[in-house]
């Protein structure tokens, strides 16, 4: 069975929801821990939301230096998809793995609701089973997440169609181009703000649209 | 042990009061009265210790047997709690009153605790960090039962939305609550918002929490077996929340220049939740580790609190070596580290055996963990101070038998005339055009538009178990992922109600926090309470009090399920002014498959009925009608039917386990008119409704009679539902029919509103107050 | 205009996570040698010129600072 | 030891909804002629005396500031 880890660090909070999401979609989930450099032999990273270290500081930014995450950038060069939610979209960009940052929201506050995105890149290996320019209703939380680059990488990024997914009906925190999630320049690496995770079943999410990031994966390890 | 002189230099240049100086120094002035003893409190710690306190014992007997701690106002009504409970009541309770939260089994071997608790005068005077510590202090209550916490909600209370002080405080408490529940990644499920003139000057911030565990794993907070290890983990120890103890420093020995002390200090506390969710994680692997004996959290009262609770609950005895307590300020003296409120701390007690395997955990978790003592046989808690005994008291002096006051009670002499003033004379619509106003203008009221502007700041999704949250009638979890066993929990409290009546309003409370758990679904099984009014030395308050207690017992008991736990907030006043009477009511419920769970706003299904079931009376007084429209508090509040709101539930649980309810919102403040609305809003499906002939559509629309919910079946079950009913004894009244695809309320006779006129009116009102 | 700066820092006696969690992390990024961290806040305003200290003051006091929990230093930088 | 401050601003071409909020409120209080306000981190950090500029330099733009968004200023003051 594929294996996908998933990365816990202090003050990690979706960990459990990432592993369900990835069983969900039927893969083997493995659980990493922070302090260890050791991928337990994965074939793709999950690095979960929550407030790892509080994100105190700015976040991700003392998370991106764990001893796992070495790892997960080694990996990431040899091709390895990793997935990065929310805050673990903030540690993929301080880590370098992604480009820009995320700044606080335009109104300050935490906002949590239900969010329409739409797909525009369904060649990345979180985004194949999508249809493409799909619309997916996936849960936003977060007080951090309005995403920042500068003009000549924004503009980089929408030319090679590295936007993967944007806000629609409404531009919940002051994102550029209304830009939700981007990915690296071959596909591998995937970030995002909205929770995917938490849009596996509508027993408890608002769809279960999400799903599809996971079972796309699985579609990506197999074919590289 | 070595002996010192009196006042000798124990520690940076300090001197520091021990046992036997203070029995070689019986005549030395103490400042007592400034920690907020009596005279006679004084006088009572004197003759149990046979001596002087010394200044350690001073400041934790101070803070013990304050208000907060102690109950001492409170007690001799809270007893009825017990003599109301019968033992049928508490069959399923594993844990009740006196323990750190109550804990009822839920079947499938699960164990659920939750609680909700006060935070008033800290949000008042730092709202974000009194909220954000408000939240973190009932999480820690929850882990000290066992169990894993699965979800918060938040009760708050503010002055009028258009003061600019209310500005002020609610940004900062309901950040505060997001900041820390949020990075803490426990779902918000529900909570409530009032805006009321009376809690201007102080604010009410109520936290509760829900916990899970299995049957077995229930910790218990007592300190047995001699030789067991006293462990403190989690953050180091500061200056927070000391200062009353500050005065210590300046008036002891001989009046001797307090240089070195600090200045009184500002007795706020300063929550990391990131610690503090570390500490959870540590906590519940050092459950599974099998590795607790007994565990306590640091709250109100720090340590003073941990080791006289946790000594006298046990076998009696401990000896703490305060010196080994880690600190984050210099210079700490022994009655600042025994006050101390620092944030995020627990105490647990291990066996020797244990030590290795508990300290691995923590290590693991980077969480600091200190042995700090050890639990003896001598029947006294003993503290020493670099090899000097600062504390030698019996535990249950401090912990348990603080005293006790009878305070005067008396009915006020207003009561006759605010009933008597009720609402009969106030101007009511009577044109259709009035009345099509006056809902505009109701569902954009203050405490009925939509929370929105609140709960969007709190996460509830984090864990993945969340199946209904706000605006949900109750906030519903999952507990076994497997079985989809859950719970469901909702509070509530009317405060006009209980100010007109504080028996009956507790009891309304408690009926409404009832039927909004059926409402989705789920079988009430416990309840909570968190009691919050003015200076309990006011016999009106105590009145007051006295009657929602008894209320809240005599309603419990006639509900079958009991109160498990609870908490008392007194001195909520401004000046002479005292709050409303708030005793907000907690009502806990089950439900074996959280799939069969039922929402509160419509669905698009189509082919659907609208059913109002209970009884609506020309019930005015307390409303929120009087308050927007006729800024009027008079009258007595609905009546209240508890064996009819036990029967109303027993048919929603029965109804919802056949499957027969697409949707379900139980009717409160504002009525039938707010109860549609936010049907129609919250499923965006509209509806047409027809009033009874004949009846007055004021009265039908905005009277709060309670026992009352509108519910939403297909066509073919109505005569089913409606036989279901009949044979129960519940009135049902067919109201109208669901439109899904119009976009209009249509009410037959008095208005046609569209969904997107309602949703503005509803949804933009807090945005134009607080953005 | 005239530039001016407020610095707000935690009080000493009040918890700093924040700095906490800083110099918790930097000896495992291999930097040593640092002994304590602690974070705040830095205002950069732009003020007209007769906008005179005691409204700074009242500014920084009422404004940007909660002085229950903070402490801060206002200062002019030349122009 | 040695106390070293780093100020860390974010970059003046980036939108600081922060510093905005606080400029908008000004007036409202009744405070006029404040132009602009801008509000960033203020770092105090106690360093032993053989922690050199170059060490400081890299603490700071390695770790306490984020170079895609902020500009910073690290500086030693009187001990
Ligand atoms: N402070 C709050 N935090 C979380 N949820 C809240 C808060 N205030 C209100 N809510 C939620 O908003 C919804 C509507 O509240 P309310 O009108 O008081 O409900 P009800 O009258 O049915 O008790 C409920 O789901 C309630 O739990
Ligand atoms: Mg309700």
């Amino acid at each position: 069975m594929t294996k996908i880890g998933v990365i816990t660090f202090p003050g990690t909070l979706d960990d459990a929801d990432a592993a369900r999401a990835v069983s969900s979609a039927g893969a083997d989930a493995v659980a990493l821990w922070h302090a260890d450099a050791d991928l337990r032999g994965v074939d793709a990273v999950v690095v979960p939301g929550g407030f790892s270290y509080g994100d105190y500081l700015r976040c991700g930014a003392i998370a991106r230096f764990a001893p796992v995450m070495g790892e997960v950038i080694a990996g990431a060069s040899k091709g390895m998809p990793v997935l990065g939610i929310c805050n673990g979209f903030q540690i993929l960009c301080e880590a370098g793995l992604l480009p820009g940052a995320l700044l606080r929201n335009a109104k300050l506050h935490f906002v949590c609701r239900d969010q329409w995105l739409r797909v525009d890149n369904t060649e990345t290996a979180w985004t194949s089973r999508f249809d493409r320019d799909a619309e997916i209703l996936v849960p936003l939380k977060n007080i951090d997440g309005r995403y920042i680059a500068d003009k000549s990488t924004v503009d980089r990024l929408e030319g090679e169609g590295r936007v993967v997914f944007r806000y629609v009906h409404g531009n919940p925190n002051g994102s550029v181009n209304d830009i939700a999630g981007v990915c690296s320049a071959n596909g591998r690496v995937v970030g995002l703000m909205p929770h995917p995770e938490h849009a596996i079943a509508t027993l408890t999410g608002p769809s279960d649209d999400g799903l599809d990031l996971f079972r796309s994966v699985l579609d990506a390890v197999v074919n590289p | 042990m070595t002996t010192e002189p009196v006042g000798s230099d124990l520690d940076h240049g300090q001197p520091v009061d021990t046992v036997e100086c203070a029995g070689l120094t019986p005549d030395q002035r103490q400042p007592y009265r400034e920690l907020g003893l009596k005279d006679d409190e004084y006088q009572r710690i004197v003759r149990i210790l046979g001596r002087r306190p010394t200044d350690a014992e001073l400041a934790m007997y101070s803070v013990m047997w304050s208000e907060h701690c102690s109950y001492k106002s409170s007690k001799v009504h809270l007893a009825y709690f017990g003599k109301t409970t019968t033992d049928d009541m508490r069959a399923r309770m594993l844990a009740g009153i006196g323990e750190n939260a109550g804990v009822v089994d839920i079947g499938g071997g699960w164990a659920v605790t939750f609680k909700v608790e006060s935070h008033n005068h800290p949000s008042y005077v730092e709202p974000y960090q009194g909220a954000a510590t408000g939240v973190g202090g009932i999480v820690r209550d929850i882990m000290a039962m066992g169990a894993r916490p699965i979800a918060v909600m938040d009760q708050l209370r503010f002055g009028p939305a258009d003061a600019k002080d209310t500005r002020r405080v609610l940004h900062g408490v309901v950040a505060g609550v997001g900041g820390y529940g949020n990075c803490l990644g426990l779902p918000n499920i529900g909570g409530e918002l009032v805006f009321d003139r009376s809690y201007a000057g102080n604010p009410l911030l109520n936290a509760g929490c829900v916990g899970a565990m299995r049957v077995e794993d229930l910790h218990l907070a007592h300190a047995s077996g001699a030789g067991n290890k006293v462990i403190l983990f989690g953050a180091r120890t500061g200056l927070d929340g000391i200062g009353g103890v500050s005065v210590l420093a300046s008036d002891t020995f001989s009046g001797e220049e307090s240089a070195g002390r600090r200045k009184k200090l500002p007795s706020v506390q300063v929550g990391d939740p990131f610690t503090e969710k570390v500490l959870i994680e540590c906590c519940l692997e050092l459950y599974r580790a099998g590795v607790v004996v007994g565990i306590q959290d640091l709250g109100g009262a720090g340590l003073s609190c941990a080791t006289s609770e946790l000594a006298s609950a046990g076998d009696g005895g401990m000896h703490v070596w305060l010196d080994r307590v880690p600190l984050r300020a210099e210079g700490m003296t022994p009655a600042e580290i025994l006050s101390s409120e620092s944030q995020e701390r627990m105490m647990a007690i291990v066996r020797p055996d244990d030590m290795d395997a508990f300290l691995r955990v923590c290590d693991r978790w980077e969480v600091l963990a200190t042995e700090i003592g050890e639990v003896t046989e001598t029947g006294r808690l003993v503290i020493t101070w670099h090899g000097h005994v600062v504390v030698d008291v019996p535990p249950r002096t401090v912990a348990h038998e603080g005293p006790v006051y009878q305070r005067p009670v008396e009915r006020p002499a207003d009561q006759d005339a605010l009933r008597a003033a009720g609402p009969e004379s106030l101007t009511r619509p009577s044109t259709p055009r009035e009345l099509r106003e006056l809902l505009l203008r109701m569902v954009s009221s203050p405490n009925l538009a939509s929370k929105r502007w609140v709960t969007e700041q709190y996460d509830r999704y984090v864990r993945g178990n969340s199946v209904l949250a706000q605006p949900s009638d109750s906030g519903m979890v999952r507990v076994d992922e497997e079985t989809g066993r859950g719970v469901a929990m909702s509070t509530d409290c009317n405060g006009r109600y209980c100010k007109l009546d504080p028996y009956i309003g507790a009891q309304l409370a408690l009926a409404e926090a009832y039927r909004n758990v059926a409402t989705t679904g789920a079988t009430p099984l416990a309840v909570t309470d968190c009691m919050n009014f003015g200076s309990p030395e006011d016999p009106g308050v105590m009145w007051q009090f006295e009657q929602a207690v008894r209320g809240l017992a005599d309603g419990c008991r006639e509900l079958g399920i009991p109160v498990t736990g609870g908490n008392v907030s007194f001195y909520n006043q401004t000046g002479e002014v005292a709050i409303l009477p708030t005793p907000v009511v907690g009502v806990l419920g089950v439900i074996d498959d959280v799939g069969r769970r039922v929402p509160t706003g419509l669905t698009d299904e189509p082919d659907q009925t609208l059913l109002l079931l209970g009884d609506t009376r020309d019930e005015f007084g307390g409303s929120e009608w009087a308050h927007v429209v006729h800024d009027h508090l008079g009258g007595v509040p609905p009546t209240v039917d508890l064996a009819r709101e036990r029967l109303l539930g027993e048919v929603l649980v029965a109804a919802s386990r056949a499957g027969m309810l697409l949707a379900a919102h139980d009717l409160s403040e504002g009525g039938l008119a707010q109860a549609v609305v936010e049907s129609c809003l919250l499923g965006s499906v509209g509806a047409r409704i027809v009033l009874p002939e004949g009846s007055d559509p004021f009265v039908q629309l905005f009277s709060e009679s309670a026992g009352r919910v509108l519910v939403a079946v297909s066509n073919a079950v109505v005569p089913a539902f409606t036989e279901m009913c009949a044979s129960r004894g519940l009135p049902l009244t067919e109201i109208g029919i669901a439109t899904p695809e119009s976009g209009i309320l249509h009410i037959d006779g008095v208005a046609t509103l569209g969904l997107d006129e309602l949703r503005d009116a509803w949804e933009g009102a807090l945005p134009a107050l607080f953005d | 205009m005239a530039r001016v700066v407020v610095d707000v820092m935690p009080k000493p006696e009040i918890l700093d996570p924040q700095g906490q969690a800083v110099a918790n992390a930097l000896p495992r990024l291999g930097f040593t040698g640092v002994g304590s961290v602690r974070q705040g806040k830095h205002f950069e305003l732009e003020v007209d010129d007769d906008v005179d200290d005691a409204t700074l003051a009242r500014i920084a006091e009422t404004f940007l600072v909660n002085p229950v929990i903070e402490e801060w230093v206002v200062r002019r930088v030349t122009p």
